[in-house]
């Protein structure tokens, strides 16, 4: 049973399906589901240097294949998780991939210096494309040399490789993907949420309270495949997918577009044992395709076959 | 222990004006600990609608496996749900959050308010009360006579009074108004329904100990992703909270900023 | 029933809605199902100078709560529009606005000049956000000046009033639709959609033989909110809204976020009568509003009530 | 003319692995002009799946205002559809296209080849063509014997081969392998069935005339959205072309660029 594993910079994948940043939690709710070993790694909630509370309520609004969320990136803080979070997770055979937000470089380079260095922390997902943080967020995400300067001072401090977490809503995805690439990244992952709005009928206002919010879910998926299907041919760097996954044939999609493992985010909300079922289903698939090794279809799509051993087992 | 259970339709009937009730059968019934949780139901099998829906546990039986949820069929999913037939399946997650602790009660009196469908937890929370020997007293608001439901169902585990908004049922007005009017002695009190109402009901009854049941727009229902937080009232600007899904839905009185 | 009137540059609309270009040829087919009079408006197909076959098939792929189109561009050419489309339209009490496509700016100015002498052509929609063709098309959509100096050339040869249709594939729509309000456009329409792809599980390759395509329908719409939203409280242009619109309450969402009109696409697939539908269904639900005109709804969720009387009849 | 019917289902049965026949009771039967039309079948009232459905007519009958659609159940919409029960409607647009072009037939023969889903339509076109004088045949091709369907009722019409990819039922191969083998007499050809298929057979068959049914991927099915256009074979790179859904989905054999 290593047909699912994925050797990824600073991450032994057994399987390439994790649950996605700030749709997890720290894990605790879905522990009562399944065993989280079983899961190829968590994403786990952004974390910024100090507890914060997020947006006003309503934080989440439905629409047609998708859902808005605006929470905020609510969490306890640099201090929390690295006291409660992290060392409840280190009870769990899995590697933990650590969210990092913040408004100023320095919260991050703070941040990104601290929490990679948790035992369970393989990883960091440095999150420059939160739409729903007023300061910074956005603007980290959009402009190819603000991202590539964060990439370098994080990555400067940080005792773990570094994934870079690319925001959909930009002219040229490629470019920024090149930019963080010369900043120094290890990896990417793509795609956080498209900047949306729905408003109520009645009232004539935004249902969100933080009026726009991040459209996630089914919708957005042919989006992410799309991109993902650009950057991994541009760029050399191994690229966790996410946006709208439900299902192993989603997964394979996105290896096919050139993904190396996936995150899942909004179906986790839909049914909570959502990662585990698609673990369970994936070798069943490769045996229907016809493949041995998932990561024989990386990049499937455009062509890339054997070449990128350097990320098989 | 929350489920995923597919339960079975036993019965679903129209008793009001866009008010359902549904009866299911299923194991997940054998994990409800209290009146006031909730369950999380994914009505259809696709992405239309994406998200699941809360809706009260209004009441259930545990021999017979079976609860009943009464909801309004308003928007996409809740109309959607009201298509389905007896004998049909119902995806429910749950039973979610915490209920209103019912503790012993001989020679007290509860008074249990309810507005629109805040109104269903209500009926399964006065038959636990009644069980633990409390006398129970009920004030129900609803928009109009059309909408509202169970008023017999109530008026026989106790004196029930009812509000409408226009009068064409009861008193006129909010349950607040009956309150002020009639003036009900009770020594604690349990409310579901509007925020609205509960902020009214909370600053009438300063003085008085009770348990509200809070709503809020949900994602994951089970304290994962923060979508249901609200702040404390001890701590209204401050970091520390409560999650309506999993810290909640019902709470002491006070303790939630509304 | 002047209710649902409005009043645009070049445009005198007895109802905002309107099929989208692309969406409804030139109008031939969906006249076997009822009067195109009835139309606010029409927006014709895409014309270019030259007759376009378009691109190879299969041009277009469903997706969740979307589609994904990859048509190309294909119309009969600018003298086959003005000699067999626009006079056989002409028998219709209807205004239409041709949809100017192109692969060069003298292309663009070309076919302007041309047909906005046309007698029932009553304004332009400048097409420079079509994913789907190789040269120019997203370029011109894209880049804030080029958009602006075609914007101009264009506004210099047209007879009639010019509307800009924005690429939603932007770091920054308001940056574009300041440079056509600041090159000359009389309004805007938006979105056009959203750069998408698709690939097929037995084979890895993509569904569209053009590998990406636009996507299109309810999926999008909270990021055409998001997007409307935005741009009409920076530009003082009137705004045609389009989107995955499907119903009456679609309209009133769009119009709300600051719409003054709409236009109806993908939902033609599913529903050939939808816009007569929806025309239909507007009184009524101004009525459960409590509102007399539909004018005074534009931008009711910024808070824009009675200050552009300037577009009210 | 086209009209959107909310067609009742009659009767839904299971007639092969995942191959379904759906019949359909409706006033849009009256419109039904030619064997080889299609109509556009919205799945579902939602948006999931979003896009209707093209199917063939694969039978009519006028008096009783009912239809015959036979589909494969595969992908998300056709999946949905199968659960459909008799006595609920489907929303069907319709009908569509041009249809097989049906003349006087007296002591002629026709050569009906059909593969997988593209058989349906061939047996309303050879009722027809019986109906005006012509000796029909049959060659029906299929991916093996468990998802072949309508032997019996082909062959009550005329003589009919079946070829399988497996052998498992008639000859083993494909259409044009029976062609090949049996070479059977006819004066014109009818066919319907994958493009690959269709291909191979014009080819084989240049020197006659016939018919050919094609299928491409369409977004309104009606004409204006130009997704199903195909070249023209006396004009394969220029802009002359066809519409499958409105221009066909039947051509004169030779017409199309395949
Ligand atoms: C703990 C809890 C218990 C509830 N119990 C009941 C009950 O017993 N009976 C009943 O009729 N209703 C109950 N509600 C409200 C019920 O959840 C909403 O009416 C329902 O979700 C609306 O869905 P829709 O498909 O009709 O509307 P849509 O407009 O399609 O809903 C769109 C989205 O908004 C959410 N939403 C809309 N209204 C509400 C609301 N008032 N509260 C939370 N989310 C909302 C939906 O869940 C969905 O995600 C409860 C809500 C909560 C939080
Ligand atoms: C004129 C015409 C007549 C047809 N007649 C029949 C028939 O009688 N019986 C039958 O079983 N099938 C028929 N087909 C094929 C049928 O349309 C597809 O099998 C069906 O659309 C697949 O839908 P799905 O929900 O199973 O698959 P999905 O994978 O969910 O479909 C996704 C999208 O692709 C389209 N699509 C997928 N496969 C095809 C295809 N082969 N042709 C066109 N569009 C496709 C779907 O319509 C949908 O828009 C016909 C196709 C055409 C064009
Ligand atoms: C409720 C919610 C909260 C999220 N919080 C975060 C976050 O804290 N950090 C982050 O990088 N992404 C966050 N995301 C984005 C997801 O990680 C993911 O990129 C996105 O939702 C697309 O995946 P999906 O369609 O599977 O949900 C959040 C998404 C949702 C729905
Ligand atoms: C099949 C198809 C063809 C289209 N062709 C054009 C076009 O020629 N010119 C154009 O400006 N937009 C074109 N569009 C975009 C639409 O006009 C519209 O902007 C978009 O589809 C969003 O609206 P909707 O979600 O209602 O479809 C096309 C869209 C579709 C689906
Ligand atoms: S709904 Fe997700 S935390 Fe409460
Ligand atoms: S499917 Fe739209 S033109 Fe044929």
């Amino acid at each position: 049973m290593r047909r699912l594993e994925i050797e990824l910079p600073g991450l032994s994948l057994k399987n390439p399906v994790m649950p996605a940043s700030g749709c997890f939690g720290f894990g605790r709710e879905y522990s009562q589901f399944y065993d989280l070993s079983e899961l190829g790694a968590i994403m786990i909630k952004a974390t910024t240097e100090e507890p914060r509370f997020g947006n006003p309520t309503p934080r989440v609004a439905e629409t047609n294949g998708g859902m808005l969320n605006a929470i905020g990136l609510q969490n306890p803080g640099l201090k929390g998780v690295m006291d409660n979070e992290l060392p409840w997770l280190s009870q769990f055979d899995v590697p933990i991939i650590a969210n990092v937000a913040g408004s100023k470089m320095e919260d991050y380079v703070e941040v990104a210096k601290e929490i990679s260095t948790a035992s369970n922390v393989k990883a960091l997902e440095l999150n420059i494309s939160c739409p729903n943080v007023k300061t910074g967020g956005i603007a980290f995400g959009t402009i190819p040399e603000v991202a590539k300067e964060l990439t370098k001072r994080v990555k400067e401090v940080s005792e773990v490789p570094l994934y870079v977490k690319l925001s959909p809503n930009v002219s040229n995805i490629v470019e920024m993907a090149k930019a963080v690439e010369a900043g120094g990244a290890d990896g990417l992952t793509m795609i956080n949420t498209l900047l949306g709005m729905r408003l109520d009928i009645k009232t004539a206002k935004p249902v969100l309270a933080n009026k726009t919010g991040g459209l996630s879910g089914p919708a957005i998926k042919p989006v992410a495949i799309r991109m993902i299907y650009e950057v991994s041919q541009a760029v050399d760097l191994p690229i966790i997918g996410m946006g709208g996954i439900q299902t192993a044939e989603d997964v394979i999609e996105y290896f096919y577009a050139g993904a190396s493992a996936v995150a899942v985010g909004t179906a986790n909300f839909v049914d909570p044992f959502v990662c585990q079922r698609i673990i369970n289903e994936l070798p069943a698939l490769l045996d229907e395709l016809g493949v041995d090794q998932i990561s024989e279809l990386i990049g499937r799509s455009w062509g890339k076959h054997e070449s990128k051993t350097i990320y098989s087992s | 222990m929350i489920v995923n259970d597919q339960m079975k339709v036993v019965s679903h009937e129209k008793i009001a004006k866009n008010i359902f009730e549904l009866v299911l059968h299923g194991e997940l019934v054998n994990q409800i600990k209290a009146p006031g949780q909730f369950v999380h139901v994914k009505v259809g099998t696709g992405i239309d609608p994406l998200l699941r829906r809360p809706i009260s546990i209004a009441a259930h039986n545990q021999e017979e496996q079976s609860m009943t949820l009464i909801y309004r069929a308003e928007g996409k999913g809740t109309k959607l749900l009201s298509l389905v037939d007896i004998g049909e399946t119902v995806d429910i997650l749950g039973p979610l959050g915490n209920g209103f602790t019912v503790e012993e009660g001989e020679s007290k009196t509860a008074l249990l308010v309810g507005g629109g469908i805040g109104v269903p937890p209500l009926y399964g929370l006065s038959k636990s009360l009644i069980a633990k020997g409390w006398e129970v007293k009920h004030i129900l608001g609803f928009q109009d006579r059309s909408v509202s439901f169970y008023k017999e169902r109530f008026e026989e585990l106790g004196e029930t009074f009812i509000a409408t908004v226009d009068g064409s049922l009861g008193t006129k007005g909010f349950v607040t108004d009956v309150i002020q009017k009639e003036a009900p002695g009770f020594d604690e009190y349990f409310s579901c329904g509007p925020t609205p109402m509960l902020k009214a009901l909370q600053s009438r009854l300063e003085m008085k100990s009770g348990f509200i049941s809070l709503e809020e727009r949900m994602g994951c229902g089970i304290g994962a992703c923060f979508a249901c937080v609200c702040h404390k009232q001890d701590d209204p600007d401050g970091y520390s909270y409560v999650k309506v899904c999993s810290d909640g839905p019902v709470f002491p009185a006070g303790v939630v900023q509304l």
